[in-house]
């Protein structure tokens, strides 16, 4: 696909000596990039490379791929969906790794004195998620696996923040949502998990690198995937300290952090081909719903000389 | 409230009104009989227009009241028209609506006969915008006249009116005057029209009435008359060679520091 | 301005020209090459999307639901705006309660009271019409009351000394004299609606071209999104020119 | 309006009764649980969380970041519309090329340009900057434009007919003639100025409460939420009293 | 563009100026000399304001041409000083930076001498909004006068002043044209007053110069001098009794149908 946009900044600094590089990394709060950050390891590694970290927020996946798309980031983390899309739309950018699959903390929620016991149940139900999120897909597995068509519920777009008010007003019957939001809504909303995403969904996040800068600056990614492998080791084995460090960032209390720490391994995988091929599946879903216009091929867009590790 | 014609009396009681620490009218007592025509004159800017205002109750007196049949007067004169010195017609609407402005259940044909009256019955369906200078005045007197108040107050009613149509509309506010007999008061700067209307014309200097003179003439007057001439000058004389020593020394120091 | 210059057919092509010189020139860069497509797509491509959405329906019925919702929230939104300008420009005490309060709620944008809207009114209908008529309120508001209160006051008293009163009194002089000003209002809520309709079409829509919008941005479709972008242009312009005709219309004393 | 009736004290107090009522029914029916904390968090709490975003100097940052992205904007997008307003005001040619142009570009919603001006900005400050003085820039030029049409013909001529030309003829008369409906176009972009600011700063950003509120309503810290909302308030308050100022200053012969 | 004093003679060829099919004027010819001072009178709406305007460039003639110097006027007279009608304050600037309005490098001495003669000097820091309906006037009198144009135009300058102030003004805006020779035309309603002012007398008449009266007077001229009432009483009586027949049919129908 194409790749006739320059990572605007980084090759401009690379011209202009190696003390002036730049890499510009685009995170979410509430993923494994903001322990990095907080760590502040990567920082002191890449100096001696001469290069200087630049941490771009962004509240969405989507927009971080936007970023990424006219080469505002080099390089970012998101679901296992906005790849998907920012593909379909020809971006410019490659897998660079994979992340440990975080399936328990993703669930259909619905409240303790609900009706709905079993999958079966939500059929002609009211059921919120974030179009094209993860969420998406595993309420498209679960309904599958419950044999109920899509056109059999009613589908209602919320983002977390806002599903999380219409979840808790009961506007909508279930929710469908990522940790740490079902932690927190588990333990402070009285809710209740109806299915997570065992055997439904693995729930990848995805390591994404601009093409071009991927092809330029492969140890720096190298370094770069390296220092996160080391930071989620450190976070796999100081649950206690992670969640007192997320906490006032994200705003949640520490007992929902615990709990989806708990449940969650953080790491990087490679790119082999059963993630691959579970990332294609995913692909076909959307183009089965409509959601992207047209036939994708995952595959292309792996970054080559990691794939196959 | 239906305005009930000719029984409305006006007292004025020590009226007083300053604007800005500068007294414009300075312990005003008159009395203005029902029916009664009255004229006022006096240089620009001794509080004509001021008194009007406050007998339509559109501003309130510093010192003193002035009373309605004996009633004192408390916010707009509902009894009362008044036609402004600046003419105020509303440029949203057309020649025949500005005259119709406030009448209630009245005809028509009211305000079409008051439009012929002021000699403008070809111009109703025009934008006030487009009218000449007089023939503004002119719509704005039609829609005064056009009411039947207990109170006509007129301010400056002709001031930009060639003498032709100025005799002409004098015989038309006369005329209706005479029908109706509502409580008039008119402030002009010509004297031969204070004469030719009023029964009394009364002169303002320096806040106070300085002057107050009942002119005994029949009705229609006849300007050619000796004895109108006589009105005219004597008022005129007042006017011009202001009496009182005070003054005329304030007119000689201040004329003696201009160019002519 | 007026009716003179209107009927000159050239005068109704000239405003055309910037545009129709911008689409040009892109369309030249694009075709040339020198702006990637992916990036921004040319205006052909950009057709190309609105007849393949235009097929299916899906342009029509996103049109349409946003034009009820628009319709609906600028009604409720106007009506109220007018409404509380009015008192507030007609009534000191009215003025001392609200105006402060009125002035207080408008700067707090719509995305931060999302949250509050689905507490208050789901994730309805109800929702999207209360931002949209939130939004429109405020320069219906706004100008009502600075029309109103700049009224020339020698004409407000000439009323008042002829007798007229409350509904005359403003039938009569304030409405028409604050007209030009409400107008303004009236054009500058138009375009508001449509503007406020894109977040409101955020809480969980399926249809309507700010859901259009959002989606396409979602999806980084660019054609879809400057295909809404070039709709919002000539919904504004839509909505102008009918202010316009109604500005002709009521101001014909002032040409 | 005016300055006699702003020195009663009790004038000044009487514009917060409302939002001071509405303060205490919410605390109370809060306290007596009527409304669910986690869904709409307490007067109090709402309080107590200014108090500790404070603590740590966030809320200061946030603000005064905030802040200046909005000056910049506002300065920026105020003299581009006032200048497009001027002219399209004053000259018919440029009123006719440009004013059709501008009419639809002010309806486009600014979330849907974000791709766009990612695209021409990046993700820095430019880009929110720019959307900030775009916001602001319709209601200036707006009001500017209508402004300059409604000056008094008759004073325009007076002026023409005394010599002045040009620049003269615009300070003397036409810029004060137009002067009080210019102050409502700053008016009301002073409150678009902060409400514009939450789009700008859903772009990449760390800070600014437009930041602050997007970032809360994610992980849906309500009360957070709600000191957004006050702190919006209470910024359209103050630019409104410092609007109101200017305009007592230079609208003082109208009083 | 410094403005040229007395050297300014305008010549109207056959000017017509028609209002939606309303001919205002009708093929005037007038030369007004150099130096010259003109008064026309005429009956209200007749086109004296119009053809003012058009002297000062500020409508275009529908037909036929008005000549400055021989060159046809295009655009704004900027020779010429007009005061309007309706005076034209601006309600935004002090009474003295009114009188100031459009003067180049002139000194301050200038207008505060213009106002003095006016006799408001010590109103030049109020607003125009709080002054009485004469004093506004003679604001805009002083911001005519205080120009030196080559052509002065007056739409009826002393329409709202009574008689004293009057008489006042009528000296000072003669003491100023003697001094700079400006050519000048007034509009006026007062028949005494374009006496005792003017060269020349001239009265419109639908449309058309009906009367050109030439003021053979010495100046100053003196009200009481028996030929000034001469000359006054000519110009009334003709202006009051139209000697054409049409006029005066029309006249006549007119009055029939209203009700005095
Ligand atoms: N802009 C206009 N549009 C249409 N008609 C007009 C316009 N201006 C003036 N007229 C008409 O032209 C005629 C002459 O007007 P003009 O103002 O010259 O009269 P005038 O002689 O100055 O009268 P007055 O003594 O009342 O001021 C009037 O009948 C008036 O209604
Ligand atoms: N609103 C006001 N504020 C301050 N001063 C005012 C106000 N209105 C009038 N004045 C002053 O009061 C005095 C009397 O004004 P008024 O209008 O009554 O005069 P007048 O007798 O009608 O004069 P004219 O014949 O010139 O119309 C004037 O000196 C005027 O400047
Ligand atoms: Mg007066
Ligand atoms: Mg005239």
């Amino acid at each position: 696909s194409g790749s006739n946009t320059a990572g605007t900044t980084s090759e401009k600094h690379n011209t202009s000596g190696e003390k002036d590089q730049v890499l510009k990394i685009g995170y979410q709060k509430n993923g494994p990039l903001v322990i990095l950050k907080s760590l502040g390891t990567l920082e002191k590694r890449l100096k001696t490379e001469g290069f200087k970290v630049e941490w771009k927020e962004f509240t969405a996946g989507p927009a971080l791929l936007e970023a990424l798309n006219v080469g505002s980031i080099d390089f970012g983390r998101t679901g296992d969906s906005p790849p998907i899309f920012a593909q379909a739309a020809g971006a410019p950018f490659v897998y660079v790794a994979a992340g440990k699959t975080k399936f328990k903390g993703s669930a259909v929620l619905v409240p303790q004195n609900s009706q709905i016991k079993t999958l079966k149940d939500l059929k002609g139900k009211k059921i919120g998620f974030a179009k094209g999120s993860s969420s998406h897909y595993l309420i498209v597995k679960a309904l599958e696996k419950a044999g109920i068509s899509y056109d059999q519920i009613e589908p209602h777009f919320l983002q977390p923040g806002d599903g999380r008010v219409a979840f808790e007003k009961g506007n909508i019957d279930a929710w469908v949502v990522w940790d740490p939001f079902t932690a927190d809504t588990e333990l402070n909303s009285k809710a209740r998990v109806l299915v997570n995403g065992k055997g439904l969904s693995t729930d990848r996040d995805f390591f994404l690198a601009n093409n071009d800068f991927a092809k330029k600056h492969r140890d720096i990614i190298d370094i770069v995937l390296e220092e996160i492998r080391e930071s989620s080791e450190w976070a796999n084995s100081h649950h206690k300290e992670l969640a007192a460090t997320l906490s006032p960032l994200l705003k949640i209390d520490e007992k929902s952090l615990l709990l989806s720490a708990e449940r969650r391994e953080y790491g990087i995988d490679p790119l082999t081909d059963d993630i691959i091929k579970e990332q294609q599946e995913i692909a076909d879903t959307y183009v089965k719903l409509k959601i992207i216009p047209k036939k994708i091929t995952v595959k292309d867009v792996v970054d080559k000389g990691r794939g196959s590790e | 409230m239906e305005p009930k014609n000719g029984d409305t009396q006006i007292t004025l009681r020590n009226v007083s009104k300053i604007y800005n620490n500068r007294t414009v009218l300075d312990g005003i007592n008159l009395t203005i009989k029902s029916g009664e025509f009255i004229a006022i004159v006096g240089k620009s800017g001794c509080g004509k227009s001021t008194l009007l205002r406050l007998l339509a109750g559109l501003e309130t007196c510093d010192e003193g009241s002035i009373l309605i049949n004996g009633t004192p007067l408390k916010g707009i004169n509902n009894d009362a028209r008044i036609m402004f010195q600046d003419g105020r017609l509303l440029p949203w609407k057309k020649v025949i609506d500005n005259v119709r402005m406030g009448l209630k259940g009245s005809s028509q044909q009211d305000s079409y006969q008051a439009l012929e009256n002021v000699d403008l019955r070809d111009r109703a369906h025009e934008w006030p915008g487009k009218l000449s200078g007089g023939q503004k005045q002119r719509v704005a007197l039609a829609r005064a006249l056009v009411h039947k108040p207990g109170v006509l107050l007129l301010d400056e009613p002709l001031g930009a009116l060639d003498a032709l149509t100025r005799l002409d509309m004098q015989k038309l506010i006369e005329h209706i005057w005479k029908e109706n007999r509502y409580t008039s008061v008119l402030v002009t700067h010509d004297v031969e029209e204070a004469v030719a209307i009023a029964d009394r014309v009364i002169l303002i200097e320096n806040g106070r009435i300085a002057f107050n003179k009942e002119i005994n003439l029949p009705r229609p007057r006849q300007r050619t008359h000796p004895v109108f001439a006589e009105y005219v000058e004597e008022i005129l004389n007042r006017i011009l060679y202001q009496k009182s020593d005070k003054d005329m020394h304030l007119i000689v120091t201040k004329k003696k520091k201009r160019v002519f | 301005m007026g009716n003179r210059s209107r009927n000159r057919p050239i005068d109704l092509l000239i405003p055309w020209a910037i545009p129709f010189l911008l689409l040009i020139c892109w369309q030249l860069f694009a075709s040339l090459g020198a702006i990637p497509e992916r990036i921004l797509p040319a205006p052909l491509d950009v057709f190309q999307a609105a007849i393949e959405l235009s097929k299916t329906g899906e342009l029509k019925d996103h049109i349409s639901i946003s034009l009820g919702r628009a319709v609906i929230g600028f009604l409720i939104g106007g009506s109220i705006g007018f409404v509380l300008g009015l008192f507030n420009g007609v009534s000191k005490i009215s003025e001392l309660l609200f105006d402060t309060s009125i002035q207080m709620l408008r700067t707090i944008p719509h995305l931060a009271l999302i949250p509050l809207v689905i507490l208050w009114f789901g994730i309805d209908e109800t929702s999207k019409i209360f931002i949209v008529a939130l939004g429109v309120l405020f320069p219906v508001y706004f100008n009502t009351y600075h029309g109103i209160k700049s009224v020339d006051k020698g004409l407000i008293e000439m009323g008042k000394a002829y007798g007229l009163k409350g509904f005359s009194l403003f039938w009569t002089i304030i409405f028409p004299g604050a007209l030009s000003s409400i107008l303004v209002g009236f054009r500058f809520s138009l375009g508001v609606m449509w503007m406020t309709l894109i977040v409101a079409e955020t809480i969980s829509a399926h249809s309507g071209i700010g859901y259009m919008a959002m989606n396409a941005r979602e999806f980084m479709q660019m054609d879809v999104i400057v295909l809404a972008i070039v709709l919002y242009a000539l919904f504004g312009k839509l909505s102008d020119i009918i202010a316009r005709l109604i500005e002709g219309k009521w101001l014909q004393w002032n040409s």
